[in-house]
């Protein structure tokens, strides 16, 4: 019959990988005739509210965690424990099993996962004497190396908010631990918490050293791509997927690197985030039965390695190859021996509001810390308000 | 005529005044004038940061072509026109209805009713955003050109009407009256005589809506996702991610965008002014 | 060709009446021309004939048909306005033949009666024309052929020629007369204008406030007028209206230096006594009664007299003996050109 | 059925010809208006069953500082939009000229009105651009630090309404100009015998002439400030931190936006929002019924 | 109070030339009036006067100043336009005083002389209205009244009375006349009525394509035009004017069915002879002479008449005898009464 998938992924690499994708799965399954409805990447996001209840395709992609709870809430996502269970997913895909799970049930197929961490100009480092610092008094030397260099250590564009997410949850695990920042994003501990009060302080620590590139309000991040590539900033605590732009923008391998987020508080496991991307049967959908081959066929090995190697990014089947780009290899080593847990994002992790407010309080941080106290009551009020 | 007119004045001061009128152009469209020529800059000045200089070479076929090419954007471009000109055909059509019903007929609603249709045409649009967007994916238009053009050819029918019953409360109500001793009908009274008489309001109307229509970003946004269904404001914006640091190419996405309306106000300048102080509304 | 007939008619806009119960009789083929002051209801009166205008009460009948309530188009009614109502979009032609194709006549048929219209009213060489390439004039015909054109049992005019320049309008008033004479229609004219209402009438009927005051021929109102009201308004400058005292058959107007004139034996008390300015005639002699400001236009002269009352005179004379301003006069008339009107009810005395 | 046509048409016709207008209008703008001021009593995300709240959204908005930070923006916009009308007549004047050309010189004036507000976005992002933007090379030029308009919550509204009074400028120069060719020749020369000249002239006979012109600036201005949304979506996505939103943006982003779906939050927006307006529509339909009346 | 001296005047729209070099002398207290067909430069002389045109050539003098470059405030001349031109946003207080209050008059005195003005004019009662709150005639009233108040040494009025309705437009005609026989100024009025030339004038200016074709006092124009332009210009109806050949100090008159009459000995050839519709009058008898159309307006009728030769004749009767359309008449009157034109020059022949 005929199988209908909507996908948000309308950048160029996801985009081939897609239509290498589909094309593989319909070689091995002629009976089937896929339909194929490419979203825009940011319209996405409000597209999907409208489709699942109106127009529901049998496949739609997605990300695990937190993000999918409404629509699972609203009975939108068919449970897929059986594709788990025939296709042996419960082995090869199970170190995403948990961030795919609510409710004891399993909600979709996980296809890849990339690593955030630092990624940073090498030559940079290299021309003024720098290593790559493991700790947070390295960290804060190099900053003050560059910067006395007239470089700006971090280069950032919150213009859209989650980036400041990305560093914030960052600072809050090396400081608190991944148990600390779940409960957090969960809503169970208050914003106004002492042990938030020492993420802030170690992050304030960071803005009052100039560390952050100046009016990073006004950029989106990828405008903030430039002055890394023009060699006027050094460092961009980011997901893998800016490694592509970087180096269509003239960046060789040679002067682009990547380091794990140094540490800050030795007592706590380290804990990476790794956001992961996934693929959904709606509950509305009409084909269930191809879309169920489909998900078994995206699980598999071989198809997630090549999909990943399209996509520049990790593949969650265990038996996968991961590419040998550098920067994949180094996020898949770095990852694989996480002890410390490994969190999806802060936008991921915390309920959208909550998320909004938070991010909106982290930009506002960066530019304004002292007000760090109306910040933290104004996102307590939200958490008050949100987790009811 | 107020001010004095130059030509009366001073030599000095005409002569002033020969220079000002230029100087004040190009200052009052700076920014746009710095956009056509970033719009035939080369990638390569825009990367060594000529941003302001003499361009380095004249890109324009290069640029104008890349945005074809490697995005939607003609997609975007074609949605606009295939929102935008039914839409005018049908608010036109529906408001010349109105307006005739509204302008001519003496009956005791009829203040209300117009009164009705101002005021909706007030409103801020906000308000009717999330039952619209209810409605329109009830309708099952929802992310299609057509359910686009109807919210508009609906919310402009206010502005419409408005501005057609005023057009028609000026023409001489003689005619019909003229046309009723002579046995003709009220429909062929519209057909033959009103019509043709409104004429230059309809061409007024028209060329103000597709401007208006043209340039609407709010609604797209609502009522349309992505780039088979998404007009250019829409499109031009979340091209504008895309297109990160190419400035070149942001400004040549958005001189062509800017084109149609600006080409159809040049072409029918006299209609369009007509429009806009006659109907006095946005 | 058909009489009119209205009966008791009546016209409200919302509370307020501005017809009130008119009754009024118009023969075939005549000429009646309404006249009156601005919003007597000359126009709401024509339109409520063609239509156009509900009547609220009483009843109008075209022919033998009652129409009170007909639709416009079937009262067999053409109507010419004051701004002529041409379809600007429209040739003379299509404009002459637009009622006839609405109503589904043949082509042929509609070529041929615009083709004589056009003939009687000389518009040949215009038809191919749209109105804006035509003089007022020309488009008043038009607007004239267009109500030949039907063939109508009455026609209603509109004060048509008051948008036309003095020249014009004169020729058309001869054009209008021509045109009645020749197809012998019954007409209905509005107009405010003394001359067209004296010229072109069989029959004139003067409104006021939506009363008719009196119906009859020019000469009729003009030497015999029923009322002050009808007196003053026509004729040309207006009548003068003096002041009077009547006892036994005399009046004594102390306007005129206490002058006696015999008068209606029905009069007692308080007259007013009207003087038409061409029945009057001043000498210079010793009297209170002043000229104020003479004017002369040429042919004719005008002496606005002042008299020791502060009543008002004029007094048209031939323009040949020119009278200084401040010249005391005395005015002479003959005693049976007075007319004599009660002050109360303003009826004529007779 | 043909005759009772015949008979009625002038009473049925108007219903006839209003019918299709009056069911899409209905349908499209009067009955949301009402769908929207019930949602407000409702918490719905848009997906599930919605939960009747009565004036819970009310009460939360009366403690929402993103919701007064909006409110202050809007009235901020109120104010200054209204510059819009002075500069539009003075250029407005400036232009009012019979000289060689002055058509054309009118017309690209008129430019930024024609052109989306996307573009007029854009177009200033890029000129306040802090690193390369004209605004800050122009800055630079005389000496001063580089301003980062669009990210420093002092100045971001100031720079969006800014974008905003270029076209706004560009609309009331047109209504203006017009406004100046109906003025009456003969009353300003009648002034000039009286001995008015120049800012006399214009504040004692132009003015008050050119009031129709006047009113309806200020209604279509005061109506682009309170819908303001393109600019403020496209400039700044209200930030940084929220400081640049309005009503209309704000409610968007309750709405619709990808953190937001609190359509029940979002409708009392936009009921605030509506009552604003309210008091203007008001204002105008009471001025055209005064003018209806006198006719 | 001043004299007014045009002294070559000339004035040119870009290479087209509308005055074409006046000269004129208004003295002071005098009522000059304009008059001429449409377009024939009456306004722009005026406002050239005035100072709202700019002088192309030539010398305006304005009691013993030469103003012709001076602004117009300065010049002391008050205008009242056709439109009226008042401001309607201010009251009428507002408008009278307006002039004063640019001038930086002290509110006291503005007052005071608005008080007189508004005596004069009888506006007392309407001080506090807006114009739109006024009538035709009170609103021209206003317009005269803001002249008054500013004390000026010339009035300047342009077709002052043509917005308003008939009977208005008596009174008014009147109002200035008294106006200035009350105040005497210098005033300069410009009309195209016959009437308001002819009873206002103290001298009338005849203008004809921004020529000046005679300069005098009403009934001289009217008894003693120097061309037929003027001839036919001045006097209404129209003087009529027929064809004929003289010879040996007789003209004949083959429209008048071969009449013969005496004419000046400069006579030659062709001549135009001109005759006043007052100074005619019809007999009925056998003759090729018909009644086309007979006119009863009342106190005066006018008699159509058709010649053989084609030309059209208009003959004023007094309206008590009626001559049926048809009728073959005889055409009589004084031969002292006619004149004679050039028919190449149209210059009188006397
Ligand atoms: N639609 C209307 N509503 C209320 N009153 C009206 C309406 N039309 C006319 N009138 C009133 O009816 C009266 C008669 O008006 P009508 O137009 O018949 O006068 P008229 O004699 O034709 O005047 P004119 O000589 O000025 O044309 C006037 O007092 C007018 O104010
Ligand atoms: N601004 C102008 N540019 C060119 N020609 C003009 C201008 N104003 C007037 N004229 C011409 O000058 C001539 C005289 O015009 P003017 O207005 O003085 O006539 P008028 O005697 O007042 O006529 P009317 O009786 O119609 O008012 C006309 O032929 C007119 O076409
Ligand atoms: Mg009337
Ligand atoms: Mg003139």
């Amino acid at each position: 019959g005929e199988l209908v998938i909507n996908t948000d992924t309308s950048d160029p690499a996801p985009k081939a990988a897609f239509e290498a994708l589909i094309a593989g799965f319909e070689a091995e399954n002629p009976d089937v005739k896929v339909t194929w409805n490419l979203f825009d990447h940011e319209g996405y996001k409000t597209s999907i509210r409208n489709f699942l209840t109106a127009d529901a395709p049998d496949l739609a992609n997605w990300y695990a965690g937190n993000r999918m709870l409404p629509y699972v809430n609203a009975g939108l996502f068919e449970p897929v424990d059986d594709v788990w269970e025939e296709n042996g997913l419960n082995e090869s895909l199970a170190s995403a099993k948990g961030s795919m799970t609510i409710d004891g049930k399993l909600w979709g197929v996980p296809y890849t996962y990339y690593q955030w961490g630092v990624y940073y100009r090498k030559d940079i480092f290299e021309a003024n004497g720098i290593d790559v610092p493991t700790n947070w008094d390295e960290f804060i030397a190099a900053g003050a190396k560059l910067t006395d260099a007239g470089v700006t250590p971090i280069t950032i564009g919150t213009k859209y908010l989650w980036t400041a997410g990305g560093v914030f949850d960052y600072l809050n695990l090396r400081t608190n631990g991944y148990d600390f920042h779940m409960a957090l994003t969960k809503g169970e501990v208050a914003w106004t918490d002492d042990r938030v009060r020492a993420t802030m302080a170690n992050w304030k620590q960071l803005i009052d050293a100039g560390f952050f590139l100046e009016n990073h309000a006004a950029y989106s991040w990828q405008e903030a791509l430039a002055p890394m590539v023009q060699g006027d900033a050094a460092m961009y605590v980011m997901g893998n997927f800016a490694v592509a732009p970087l180096r269509e923008a003239g960046l060789t391998d040679d002067q682009l690197g990547f380091f794990q987020f140094p540490v800050i508080n030795p007592d706590v496991p380290l804990a990476e985030e790794a956001p992961t991307d996934t693929i959904h049967i709606p509950a509305n959908a009409k084909n269930k039965e191809d879309a169920k081959k489909f998900l078994a066929y995206l699980a598999r090995a071989d198809v997630q390695t090549a999909i990943n190697d399209t996509l520049g990014q990790l593949p969650i089947n265990k038996d996968s190859q991961v590419g040998d780009d550098k920067f994949l290899q180094a996020g898949y080593s770095m990852l694989s021996s996480t002890t410390g847990g490994i969190a999806q994002f802060f936008d991921r992790d915390a309920p959208a509001e909550m998320a909004k407010v938070g991010m909106e309080g982290f930009q506002e941080f960066m530019v304004k810390p002292e007000r760090l106290d109306a910040i933290l009551e104004r996102l307590e009020k939200t958490r008050a308000r949100v987790y009811k | 005529m107020f001010p004095t007119p130059i030509e009366k004045t001073r030599a000095t001061t005409r002569t002033l005044y020969n220079v000002a009128l230029p100087v004040a152009l190009i200052l009052w469209l700076l920014p746009l004038i710095a956009v056509a020529v970033t719009s035939v800059r080369s990638g390569g000045d825009i990367t060594a940061g000529n941003y302001w200089g003499w361009p380095t070479s004249f890109n324009l076929l290069e640029n104008y072509t890349a945005i074809f090419e490697n995005t939607p954007f003609g997609n975007y471009l074609w949605n606009s026109f295939r929102v935008t000109i039914p839409t005018v055909i049908g608010a036109v059509a529906l408001s010349c209805m109105t307006g005739f019903a509204l302008g001519v007929y003496k009956f005791r609603s009829n203040l209300l009713i117009f009164f009705m249709f101002v005021a909706g045409n007030f409103v801020p649009f906000q308000i009717l955003m999330v039952p619209v967007r209810d409605l329109t994916l009830d309708m099952g238009v929802y992310n299609t050109a057509t359910g686009l053009v109807l919210f508009h050819v609906a919310f402009q029918t206010g502005f419409c009407t408005l501005f057609m019953r005023n057009f028609i409360r000026a023409l001489p109500f003689e005619l019909i009256e003229a046309a009723r001793v002579e046995g003709v009908s009220e429909i062929r009274i519209f057909w033959y005589v009103v019509i043709p008489l409104m004429k230059p309001a309809i061409a007024a109307l028209s060329v103000l809506i597709f401007t208006f229509i043209w340039n609407d970003y709010f609604w797209a946004t609502v009522l349309t996702q992505g780039a088979e269904s998404q007009p250019i404001t829409a499109g031009l914006y979340s091209l504008n991610g895309q297109w990160v640091a190419a400035w070149h190419l942001v400004s040549a996405g958005s001189i062509v965008a800017a084109l149609p309306p600006v080409l159809m106000f040049f072409l029918m300048q006299r209609h369009f002014i007509a429009g806009l102080t006659l109907g006095a509304v946005k | 060709m058909s009489r009119v007939e209205l009966t008791n008619v009546i016209k409200k806009y919302g509370e307020t009446q501005v017809i009130h119960g008119v009754d009024l009789q118009i023969e075939e083929g005549e000429f009646c021309v309404f006249v009156g002051p601005s919003g007597c209801g000359k126009s709401t009166l024509l339109r409520m004939v063609a239509g156009l205008e509900e009547t609220t009460g009483g009843q109008i009948q075209i022919g033998a048909r009652d129409v009170t309530t007909a639709d416009p188009a079937e009262r067999g009614v053409a109507m010419v306005f004051q701004t002529y109502a041409l379809y600007p979009h429209m040739t003379v032609e299509e404009n002459m033949g637009f009622g006839l194709k609405m109503n589904g006549v043949p082509k042929d048929q509609i070529a041929a009666k615009v083709g004589e219209a056009s003939r009687i009213l000389k518009l040949d060489e215009y038809l191919k024309r749209k109105p804006k390439a035509l003089s007022g004039g020309q488009r008043q015909r038009v607007a004239i052929g267009r109500a030949i054109v039907r063939g109508p049992e009455v026609f209603l005019f509109d004060e048509p020629l008051s948008n036309l320049d003095a020249e014009l309008r004169v020729d058309m008033r001869v054009e209008i007369a021509r045109l009645h004479s020749e197809i012998g229609a019954t007409m209905i004219y509005v107009t405010h204008d003394q001359v067209e209402a004296m010229t072109l009438a069989d029959k004139i009927v003067v409104l006021r406030a939506g009363y008719i005051e009196q119906v009859g021929s020019p000469m009729d109102l003009y030497k015999d007028p029923d009322n002050k009201f009808v007196a003053g308004f026509i004729g040309s400058p207006s009548m003068n209206f003096l002041n009077g005292t009547a006892s036994g058959g005399t009046v004594t107007i102390p306007a005129l230096d206490g002058m006696q004139i015999p008068c209606p034996a029905s009069a007692n008390g308080d007259v007013i006594v009207g003087l038409r300015p061409q029945n009057l005639n001043v000498v210079a002699a010793d009297s209170p009664i002043k000229v104020d400001l003479s004017e002369q236009l040429g042919g004719v002269a005008y002496d606005y007299l002042k008299t020791p009352t502060g009543e008002k005179l004029v007094v048209e004379t031939k323009g040949d003996e020119v009278i200084a301003a401040g010249t005391s006069v005395q005015v002479q008339f003959d005693p049976a050109t007075a007319y004599f009107f009660d002050p109360a009810t303003e009826a004529r005395l007779r | 059925m043909q005759s009772y046509w015949k008979a009625n048409q002038q009473r049925l016709a108007p219903w006839l010809f209003l019918a299709p207008g009056i069911a899409m209008f209905a349908l499209y703008v009067i009955f949301p208006i009402f769908q929207s001021m019930s949602i407000s009593l409702y918490e719905w995300d848009g997906l599930g069953e919605k939960s009747y709240v009565g004036m819970g959204n009310y009460v939360e908005l009366m403690d929402d500082e993103a919701f007064y930070t909006s409110l202050k923006n809007n009235v901020i916009w109120l104010v200054l939009y209204m510059l819009a009308i002075p500069a539009g007549l003075f250029v407005a004047l400036f232009l009012n000229q019979t000289v060689r050309g002055i058509r054309i010189y009118k017309s690209l004036f008129f430019f930024p009105f024609v052109i989306s507000q996307v573009v007029v976005g854009l177009v200033f992002s890029w000129f306040y651009d802090p690193s390369f933007g004209l605004l800050n090379v122009a800055l630079g030029a005389i000496g001063l630090d580089p301003i980062a308009v669009l990210a420093d919550e002092r100045y971001v509204t100031y720079g969006i309404i800014a974008a905003g009074l270029w076209p706004q400028t560009a609309y009331c120069m047109i209504l203006y100009l017009t406004g100046l060719n109906a003025v009456d020749p003969e009353q300003i020369e009648a002034a000039r015998l009286d001995n008015a000249k120049g800012v006399k002239m214009l504040w004692y006979v132009i003015l008050p002439q050119l009031r129709p012109a006047t009113f309806i600036a200020v209604v279509v201005t005061v109506i682009g400030a309170l819908r303001s949304f393109d600019l403020v979506s496209i400039m700044t996505d209200g930030g940084p931190w929220g400081s640049s939103r309005v009503l209309a943006f704000y409610m968007y982003e309750q709405a619709f936006s990808e953190y937001g779906f609190r359509m029940g939050y979002g409708a009392a927006i936009a009921v605030v929002l509506f009552l604003i307006m309210m008091v203007y529509i008001t204002g105008f339909l009471w001025k055209m019924y005064q003018d209806e009346k006198g006719r």
